[in-house]
């Protein structure tokens, strides 16, 4: 692998888990008041994957987007000003954290039913697939989201057509407080269910940067070159509570111990630890690295918290399209 | 002198139309390719335009998501239903996606898709293969919600829903298929959100939807006998709601009954009435009545289902009542004879 | 003195009882036995009752069939939804089937089953978890749907719910949850189909819905102050629907406005609004009103959802308008300070 | 296997064609209103499976079930009745040919929504989980049934709770007028989307009957014995339309090549010829057989139309049960 391509995954990576680290800090503050799902811990996951497509291909993301938007390109502050609500965020504040957008990168929405954008993201590949265009889509889900019948739906008819779909998910072993074993069946993998209709299966340590980032390029290359849809199933864990800023393994529904082991699988730190063992970069290096996208972030609170709120208005606006062909 | 089509062929037609005039449009449904056609409301279309119609796995909540995430990118697809039942398997993504695509994400996308669905009525559909829905469509904000009871206006307000920005639940009483009346040639809209004046009359409004504007015709003919005048206003559009022409209908005659093809209770004419009440207060000269269907499941034996749709008796006799006829009930006597559960005597099963 | 308990441990105690009075009695649903136990409502159980309190896959249709297949059987389950919003994946298990399992096989089986859902507001819960669907329930036939708004008839309903031998749908309002009351130890049941008459007055009916009825309740202390005497009914049960008990206020109070946590736009205030239009024509001494939710999805943003949901001052401002109070917008100043997006300052989010 | 069994199987089968063979010839009269699918060349697959089924056992079935509610032992005047509308019919007129039902047997419903009774099927053998009922539910479905998510969710569900459950699907190719190859991948079998949920999978020919009923027994005693849920996909063919009573070879769909080389493999005729050529049936006994039948059947439906209509109040009764239980 690419010594540069290494070092900006390392980046994009790092500065994720900086964004949402500033985001669990001020969450108490009460300001951004939309639940959100933090992704830390799992940030490899969305910087492999997005590395793998290109600025035009297409992504949808799930309730647990942060990374997803910022690894596709999506622009910080405006993420943040929907965060807190105001006229600048990414969907005006209308949406919240959970429907994060930004077109321009290709970004094509996120919203907040578990495995709604599934389908939907089988039919911008099915779109594709009919005009003839070479690009891919991704969709990033949650293992719980195999559960619901829409995916396995959505499975079907991307295999039957071949769409140029990818469907990255990542195993965190809990759906809220739920662990695996009393959602899906016991020594059954969740790829194997998807294996079923026919799809290509992927699998890997989704704490490896490098190897979600190998097994992505896989799997979106296979999509775009017409083999069919792909499904990459990575696992990783999320570190903080489900939703919100808090750290609960103390109420019960995972141990501390099973906590610690992946927190010591840091994605962060193990691409870090090898860059460095290889020679890639260099402790002030990562230093520098930190300041600057300190600086980034602070710059993008500032501004969002800043930012006008929507007009009352608003709210009653947008309710339809009224474009051109509007009636 | 005009150019009759039945409803299905206006149906056709309009989709021809739009699949010929933009390449986003497509078409996709269960046995939509196949050699019935939707009851011959897309016959050939396959032919004609290829990959852009298509028939589909059993899998309608997936794809409606299918539809909505290829609008969501600049396609315009027309998903159909063969009965809106089924349709209920997808109401996660018509309600809580499409309808909301373009408002959740600021403005910022739409979602131009129409979900065709057929309503039904006789033979036996039963409890699971014949109910009318509007009412659950039309509460979503964000959608749009139409009901032809005309070919001419199937084929207008097809076309209009597939040229519009937003999601627009298209749905076709099934005996509407095959009625015939004038259709123009070519491409020409009706415009979503306008109600229309069937026939003027003076005593009573009846706001009708879909099949029912039929039945209020027939109920008209039947009062014009018996020297009452009238005025039948068929909504065609739920959502938007054209609420200031009923009301206008209403303030003139100062008399409202609504005629819904699905269940009065909870159902599109308690709007109707409510709004009535509200704006048309002091203009009501008595109680607003609906004529809709019974509190139950549909029955499938003939035998009962004859007694669980009104009919066109049912609307003369409310607004004899609500004129005050004394003997409203003997007014119109029974029909007898031809069974009730099919449209006329050429259709015989089984669907 | 009587005992005073939480709304959401009124329902665990109901649950409690239910389940240990009948071995057929199962709960289920996402988190039922994780350590937030649904909000508080399920806390316990699983220790106390076993294989009969458990998680499920998020796979809402399809656990709603699972819990009407085990009901045909004879047990009795009880399925919760986090949010309605979710909810809307089983609609065509809930209205195909289980609304109608009873009616379409001729009565020889039964589908008792309740399904909790949780309906909300406030922190941002945006478009897609925080809708007030009751119209749709209350449109289906077969159904029964309760909305129960005090500690008292969330436990008293809730048994009477899982003691019916129909599907009933168990509407409860996020912010309910902390509300405080009075709730008698031990078995009791409050009947479905009964509405409830939370203040009695002279000038105005304020039929409410769910939450709605504790906003309605400071709108009657507002409006005392400036000597209008309204009466509250709380609706409670919207399907069957007591619209006697709504109808006698309304004959004699003469003006009636109807407060739902749901669409305005065919919604069930539609419903109320048009049978009293019907029933109480002569007697209605202004047009009726609805406040309900604007014709829009539900805004994230706090600066937008504060004019999203309507509260007290709106509900005493249509009061004090239909009494002809000149000044009825002056009369009532906006609130100020505390924010609008939390049931209180104890709520720190974030769901 | 057992002649005796043999013998019972072959008749079971000829008395299902026999029933519909009459109600297509009667179906043009118009009386019978209601749409009903017809199971003419499919029988064999709801005989042997039935046969593995004890009277205890529980069935559920889809729209279309006459074979599986009559092979499940559901009383013919009942259903006759049903299809023509009357007070007597197994639902009293309320549901029609798609709704069958027969308590006594273990019939407990079909309903004419694809997919619909899967999930309800997971729930009856949950509940005998729960109670540790030594009892199977099986449930029948056509292979497009597969393509709804719900088969997924009650797949998932009872793979994960190990519920005594089998899946009895008959893939005749066909859904409606669509074939498999608009519908499913191709090179992907339908039962390999259920083995991906980690259920057993068995598969055969399900217009051989011996063969139908050894498979069912397979999988009815693995699901009895507490190994799990099992999918059973039997191979058939729809000989007439599918809803009506005409054949419709002549519209297109498919060929009439295709339909006679399954006519060729009539479920009956191949065990006529077996139980025959084996010396445990005569053409004199089968002339019997079909006499004796065809007066049981005669005789059903002169009760069923005979039968009186539900009285017009019927229509509005039954919405809400009203037992002990009820408010
Ligand atoms: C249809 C639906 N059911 C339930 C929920 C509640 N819910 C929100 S996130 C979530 C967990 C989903 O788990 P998974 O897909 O594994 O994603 P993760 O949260 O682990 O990233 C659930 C159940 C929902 N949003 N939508
Ligand atoms: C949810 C749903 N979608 C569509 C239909 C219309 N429909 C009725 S039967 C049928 C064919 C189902 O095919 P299959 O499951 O293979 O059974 P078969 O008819 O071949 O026995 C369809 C699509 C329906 N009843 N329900
Ligand atoms: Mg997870
Ligand atoms: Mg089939």
């Amino acid at each position: 692998m690419d010594s540069r391509l290494r070092r900006q995954l390392f980046h994009d990576t790092l500065r994720i888990r900086l964004i949402e680290e500033e985001i669990a800090a001020r969450y108490g503050e009460q300001e951004m008041r939309t639940p959100v799902h933090l992704s830390i811990g799992q940030e490899a996951c969305a910087v492999g994957a997005c590395a793998a497509l290109r600025t035009s291909d297409y992504a949808f993301g799930s309730h647990r987007s942060h990374g997803h938007y910022l690894a596709k390109g999506g622009d910080l502050t405006a993420m943040l000003a929907e965060l807190y609500g105001r006229a600048t965020g990414c969907c005006r504040g209308k949406g919240g954290s959970m429907h994060l957008v930004d077109l321009k990168v290709g970004f094509l929405g996120a919203t907040s039913i578990v495995a709604s954008t599934i389908p939907i993201a089988a039919g911008s590949a099915f779109a594709s697939k009919l005009r003839g265009e070479d690009r891919v889509t991704a969709v990033f889900l949650g293992e719980a989201a195999t559960e619901e019948g829409v995916f396995h739906e959505a499975a079907n008819f991307a295999t039957l057509h071949k769409l140029p779909l990818v469907f990255f998910c990542e195993n965190n072993l809990y759906s809220v407080y739920s662990g695996l074993e009393v959602r899906q069946p016991a020594h059954r993998p969740t790829w194997a269910s998807a294996k079923g209709h026919g799809l290509r299966v992927l699998y890997g340590d989704g704490n490896d940067l490098e190897e979600a980032y190998e097994l992505s390029l896989k799997s979106v290359d296979a999509a775009r070159a017409g083999e069919g849809p792909v499904f990459l199933e990575l696992a990783t864990y999320r570190w903080r509570e489900h939703c919100g800023h808090n750290y609960d393994n103390h109420i019960g529904y995972r141990t501390e111990a099973e906590y610690q082991a992946w927190r010591a699988r840091c994605p962060i730190e193990r691409a870090q630890q090898r860059l460095i063992a290889d020679g890639l970069l260099g402790a002030a290096e990562v230093d520098e690295m930190r300041a600057r996208i300190d600086a980034e972030v602070k710059a993008a609170f500032e501004a969002a918290r800043n930012a006008p709120w929507p007009e009352p208005e608003e709210m009653a606006t947008q309710v339809y399209a009224e474009g051109a062909n509007a009636t | 002198m005009s150019r009759h089509l039945t409803y299905a062929q206006a149906i056709l037609e309009a989709t021809d139309l739009c699949l010929g005039a933009d390449p986003n449009v497509y078409l996709m449904g269960l046995g939509v390719p196949d050699p019935k056609g939707i009851f011959g409301t897309t016959l050939g279309l396959r032919e004609k335009y290829g990959a852009r119609v298509l028939d589909m796995p059993t899998s309608e909540n997936g794809m409606t998501g299918v539809a909505l995430g290829s609008a969501v990118v600049g396609m315009r697809p027309i998903l159909t239903h063969q009965r809106v039942d089924f349709a209920l398997l997808s109401m996660e993504q018509l309600a809580n996606e499409a309808a909301k695509w373009h408002y959740m994400f600021g403005g910022i996308m739409k979602a131009p898709m129409v979900v065709r669905s057929i309503i039904g009525r006789g033979w036996g559909n039963g409890p699971q293969h014949s109910q009318s829905l509007q009412a659950w469509f039309a509460h979503v904000p964000g959608l749009k919600v139409v009901m032809p009871a005309t070919p001419h206006d199937a084929k207008g307000l097809l076309i209009a829903s597939v040229e519009d920005d937003n999601p627009v639940i298209f749905l076709e009483h099934r005996w509407l298929h095959y009625i015939s009346g004038p259709v123009p040639e070519g491409r020409y809209t009706e415009p979503l959100g306008v109600a229309r004046v069937l026939r003027e009359g003076r005593d009573v409004t009846i706001a009708a939807l879909s099949y029912m504007s039929l039945e209020a015709h027939k109920a008209a003919r039947m009062l014009a006998e018996r020297d009452i005048d009238a005025e039948i206003v068929d909504v065609r559009s739920l959502r938007p709601f054209d609420a200031g022409a009923v009301a206008r209908s209403v303030e003139k005659t100062g008399r409202l009954i609504v005629a819904d093809t699905g269940w009065e209770f909870g159902g599109f004419s308690a709007e109707i009435v409510a709004q009535m009440a509200e704006r048309c207060f002091g203009k009501l000269k008595a109680p607003p009545r609906r004529v809709a269907l019974p509190d139950c499941p549909t029955p499938t034996s003939a035998a009962l289902s004859k007694h669980y749709y009104p009919r066109a008796i049912h609307v003369a006799r409310a607004a004899a009542e609500m004129l005050g006829r004394q003997d409203a009930d003997s007014l119109f006597a029974e029909e007898t004879g031809a069974p009730l559960d099919v449209p006329d005597k050429s259709f015989t099963g089984p669907f």
